[in-house]
């Protein structure tokens, strides 16, 4: 079937006008206005699922905003969406979508729902067009979209205290990697004249200057992905916003991930390879930097979990462990480019992108339930809820198995994979991983005791199940976990595996505009 | 100095060298090395968008989807302040 | 003629800022350090588009002789990142009201230690 | 805010329809002179925050309501992406000028050359110049008032 050759344009611009016409809908009444959002984002994901088809099955699809074909020098803005960009932007509209759902009964007592669902809709926009965009500077300007909106959203309980003051430290973090960002791209426009993240690429000979632009972006998209050193801000933002909004932080923190891929791997192609004057080849040293600084997150996202006593906390770092194996995999497949195991790396680290997406979210929407039914968000005062609760506790025993990679869940396809090429790289990379799961599921198992089993607390005693829909929410997940699970095979062969070549094949991306390509 | 005062430090200097090698090695002030976009934008921008104004031309026609996203961030901006705000409203 | 003093002042203003933004207690002073960060950025942005001896890039003004325009392009950048500072800046100053309002102080040391 | 003294109030009443209409006239002269719809709009933004000062933000918040600038603001945006989206479905591409050479409304191509573009040459640049002011106005100006009612509310309690 011909699919309509704006797609691309029309999967950022329907959310965008859903977000500017909420307002307006929710003056007439709330009801019209819950169904109006979820209506758009499920418009928006059956068009993301339309491009994924598309372009899984004719390659790269570029659009230009502006004109029918394309001026040279590169002038206009376009998007050049490949399978990598549509596998994130698969995961980004599933994730808003679920999120949306969930919140509507989650949200009901809240005031400021107009406000809410804008930005939940100005954020999709936002993730989705850094995920889509073939221009630099674009991407920085929807980078600041999202950072904006979310912070916005992180601060949504004005009540209490301790939500702003992650907002506050939110929103200067992201300042800062922004700007940083902002300056690297000033930088390489300086030299070559260029935006367009293709005709960048074409036109870096890697001078000094550029050496400073790629250490200036890796940080500030690391920084925004919440890797080790400068996580700070990642615990308290997903542990103090509300449970919808920690599920669409992480997608929103993926899309950076996403952002740090792009421009290693495509700005940053073709001068991959050059030994640098020291004898090491770029890719190795950045490869180990990456490793190294993943390493340092697991063993503090793990760690950090096992001390923390509010549930959210310690559902954040153990997404910080999390964050830390996608970085692993990732430094991995960068350190070792051309070989066979360094592509299983890079393919466990893409689909561990997907499957953490899916498990953290789970557990946060638990998180979510357990508050939305009992007030009560630190585990020493929790106990005995899987008497009354018993949909919740069987999703949070997938969430966990799935986190913690335990056969049946979809975590350890990709686990098993990045235990397999880290171990070629580096045997102790891999016990490292192992043992960071291990822990995982040891801090996991003590919070499913403290929380689900545990004496009858009199206080709980009539504690009543979650509403259906969001039971239907996370049932969602559950499911998308469990699938994944049974049949890696499947999803590996026709999503992850384009993703993983269309990211390697860097130059089909380039000689798609700078080679006379349409 | 206490321990993570050394350490601002030390993190201040290290991003001071980055932005100062940075400026010392940008092309000198007024000789652009590469300007082959621009001149396009300025030798047809009025006829293409028959704008007297080039950086207008440039704002609205040739990157006019990065306006587009300036006026959402606005429009977030504003969406963002009320909603902090919201609770003052009915005092 | 002004060799590259655009340059130095782009890196004091990017250095004022980091160093408020990293050693200042205030609340308020950490909010001034970012937007002087911004503005380092933007001057940087906006002096990659000037020619020596160029004009601005607006038709009317170009007089007949065969003299160059400044690039359009660093200046429209600018401007979405100029809006793009109101719009950080504005949200900085809602939360430290709020920020205000709860703990009663605006020192950050104070603030963190509150909160436990 | 408390409210000025007399003589700043007359003054502020005297200025304030000549800094709007100039800041109008930048707004609608976007694609002739240096300006556009975000100068503008700010300009005329901070006309309206003089008269917040001015007067005192108990008077202002009286007059204007935070709601119906919001509207305004929400009219400008789909104003700005409607335009977008006619570019789609005239010009057959997202964003594309399709009023530049069409003799319609701004549509007719100035001869080449310096100065020659008027006032009725820009295309759909005006009309976006329009609707960006639009939303810049009702957006800043929402800010400022906004804002205005931490200082009233935080006078007579602290919570």
């Amino acid at each position: 079937m011909n699919i309509p050759e704006y797609t691309p344009a029309l999967v950022v611009a329907i959310p965008l006008l859903g977000a500017f016409l909420t307002p307006l809908v929710g003056r007439v009444n709330d009801k019209l206005r819950n169904i109006f959002v979820i209506l758009i984002l499920a418009i928006n994901a059956m068009l993301v699922a339309l491009l994924s088809y598309d372009v899984l099955v004719n390659g790269i699809q570029t659009y230009i905003f502006g004109a029918k074909d394309l001026s040279y020098p590169i002038v206009r803005i376009l998007f050049e969406v490949d399978a990598m960009s549509v596998f994130m932007a698969i995961i980004g509209s599933i994730v808003l979508l679920v999120a949306v759902i969930y919140s509507w009964a989650f949200m009901k007592e809240n005031t400021g729902l107009d406000k809410y669902y804008t930005l939940i809709l100005l954020l999709t926009a936002g993730m989705l067009g850094m995920m889509l965009t073939g221009d630099m500077f674009n991407f920085f300007v929807f980078l600041e979209i999202t950072s904006i909106s979310s912070c916005a959203l992180i601060a949504f309980r004005t009540d209490s205290a301790e939500s702003i003051e992650a907002a506050f430290k939110y929103i200067v973090v992201s300042a800062i990697g922004a700007l940083f960002v902002l300056f690297a791209i000033a930088l390489l426009y300086g030299q070559y004249d260029a935006l367009n993240i293709a005709a960048l690429s074409n036109a870096i000979q890697y001078t000094f200057l550029d050496k400073i632009a790629l250490v200036l972006l890796i940080a500030a998209l690391g920084m925004k992905s919440g890797i080790a050193p400068m996580h700070m801000w990642l615990p308290d933002s997903y542990g103090k916003a509300p449970a919808t909004i920690s599920l669409v932080l992480v997608s929103a923190t993926l899309a950076s991930l996403y952002g740090a891929l792009r421009v290693i791997f495509t700005l940053y192609g073709n001068v991959l390879s050059t030994i640098s004057n020291s004898g090491i080849p770029l890719n190795v040293s950045i490869g180990w930097l990456i490793i190294a600084l993943a390493v340092v997150s697991i063993i503090i996202g793990v760690i950090m979990a096992l001390i923390q006593s509010d549930f959210k906390r310690l559902i954040a770092y153990g997404a910080v462990a999390e964050i830390g194996y996608m970085f692993l995999a990732i430094g991995t497949g960068i350190a070792a480019l051309g070989t066979q195991y360094g592509e299983t790396a890079l393919t466990g680290g893409i689909f561990h992108i997907m499957n953490d997406a899916m498990d953290v979210g789970l557990l946060f929407l638990v998180a979510g339930a357990i508050y939305y039914s009992t007030k009560e968000s630190s585990l020493n005062k929790m106990g005995g809820f899987a008497r009354n609760m018993k949909y919740t506790t069987i999703l949070f025993i997938i969430g966990f198995l799935a986190v913690s990679g335990i056969p049946p869940m979809n975590g350890f396809a990709s686990k098993l994979l990045i235990y397999e090429s880290t171990f070629m790289l580096n045997p102790i990379l891999a016990i490292i991983a192992i043992l960071g799961s291990i822990l995982l599921l040891a801090i996991f198992v003590k919070v499913f005791y403290s929380a689900f089993m545990g004496p009858e607390i009199p206080r709980f005693k009539n504690v009543k199940e979650v509403p259906k829909s969001m039971l239907f929410a996370m049932g969602i997940i559950a499911c998308i976990i469990i699938f994944f699970g049974l049949f890696p095979e499947l999803v590996i062969t026709n999503i992850v595996e384009p993703a993983k070549n269309a990211l390697m094949g860097y130059s089909g991306y380039v000689s798609q505009i700078v080679g006379g390509g349409i | 100095m206490s321990k993570r005062n050394i350490v601002a430090v030390l993190f201040f200097c290290l991003v001071a060298v980055f932005f100062i090698f940075a400026a010392l090695l940008m092309h000198p002030f007024g000789e652009i090395e590469e300007s082959s976009m621009d001149d396009y934008i300025i030798n047809n921008a009025q006829q293409d968008t028959g704008a007297n104004n080039g950086v207008t031309s440039v704002v609205f026609d040739y990157r006019g989807f990065d306006t587009l996203g300036e006026a959402t961030i606005l429009f977030t901006a504003v969406a963002s302040v009320i909603m902090i705000f919201r609770r003052l409203k009915n005092d | 003629m002004i060799f590259n003093i655009p340059y130095i002042a782009v890196v004091a203003l990017i250095l004022i800022g980091l160093y408020a933004i990293i050693f200042k207690r205030n609340l308020i002073k950490i909010v001034i350090g970012v937007t002087l960060i911004e503005s380092g950025v933007n001057l940087f942005l906006i002096t990659l588009g000037y020619r020596t001896g160029s004009v601005a890039p607006i038709y009317t003004s170009k007089p007949q002789g065969a003299n160059i325009m400044a690039l359009p392009v660093p200046q429209a950048l600018t401007l979405t990142s100029i809006v793009i500072g109101v719009a950080v800046l504005a949200l900085m100053l809602s939360l430290v009201i709020f920020i205000y309002r709860h703990y009663g102080t605006l020192d950050v040391k104070k603030v963190r230690r509150l909160k436990e | 805010m408390t409210e000025m003294s007399k003589i700043v109030k007359t003054i502020t009443a005297i200025t304030f329809p000549f800094v709007t209409i100039y800041g109008l006239y930048i707004i609608m002269h976007g694609h002739l002179t240096p300006g556009g719809g975000f100068q503008g709009g700010a300009v005329v933004a901070s006309a309206c925050a003089m008269i917040l000062v001015a007067y005192g933000s108990k008077w202002v918040l009286d007059r204007v309501k935070e709601k119906n600038l919001s509207v305004f603001e929400s009219l400008g945006a789909i104003g700005f992406i409607g335009i977008a989206f006619f570019g789609l479905i005239f010009g057959a591409v997202f964003f594309k000028n399709f009023l530049v050479g069409s003799n319609f409304l701004f549509g007719i191509i100035p001869a080449s050359g310096s100065g020659l573009a008027d006032i009725n040459t820009g295309g759909v640049l005006p009309l976006m110049n329009l609707a960006v002011g639009l939303k810049v106005i009702a957006g800043l100006f929402a800010i400022v008032l906004v804002m205005a009612y931490a200082t009233t509310s935080y006078k007579e309690g602290k919570k």
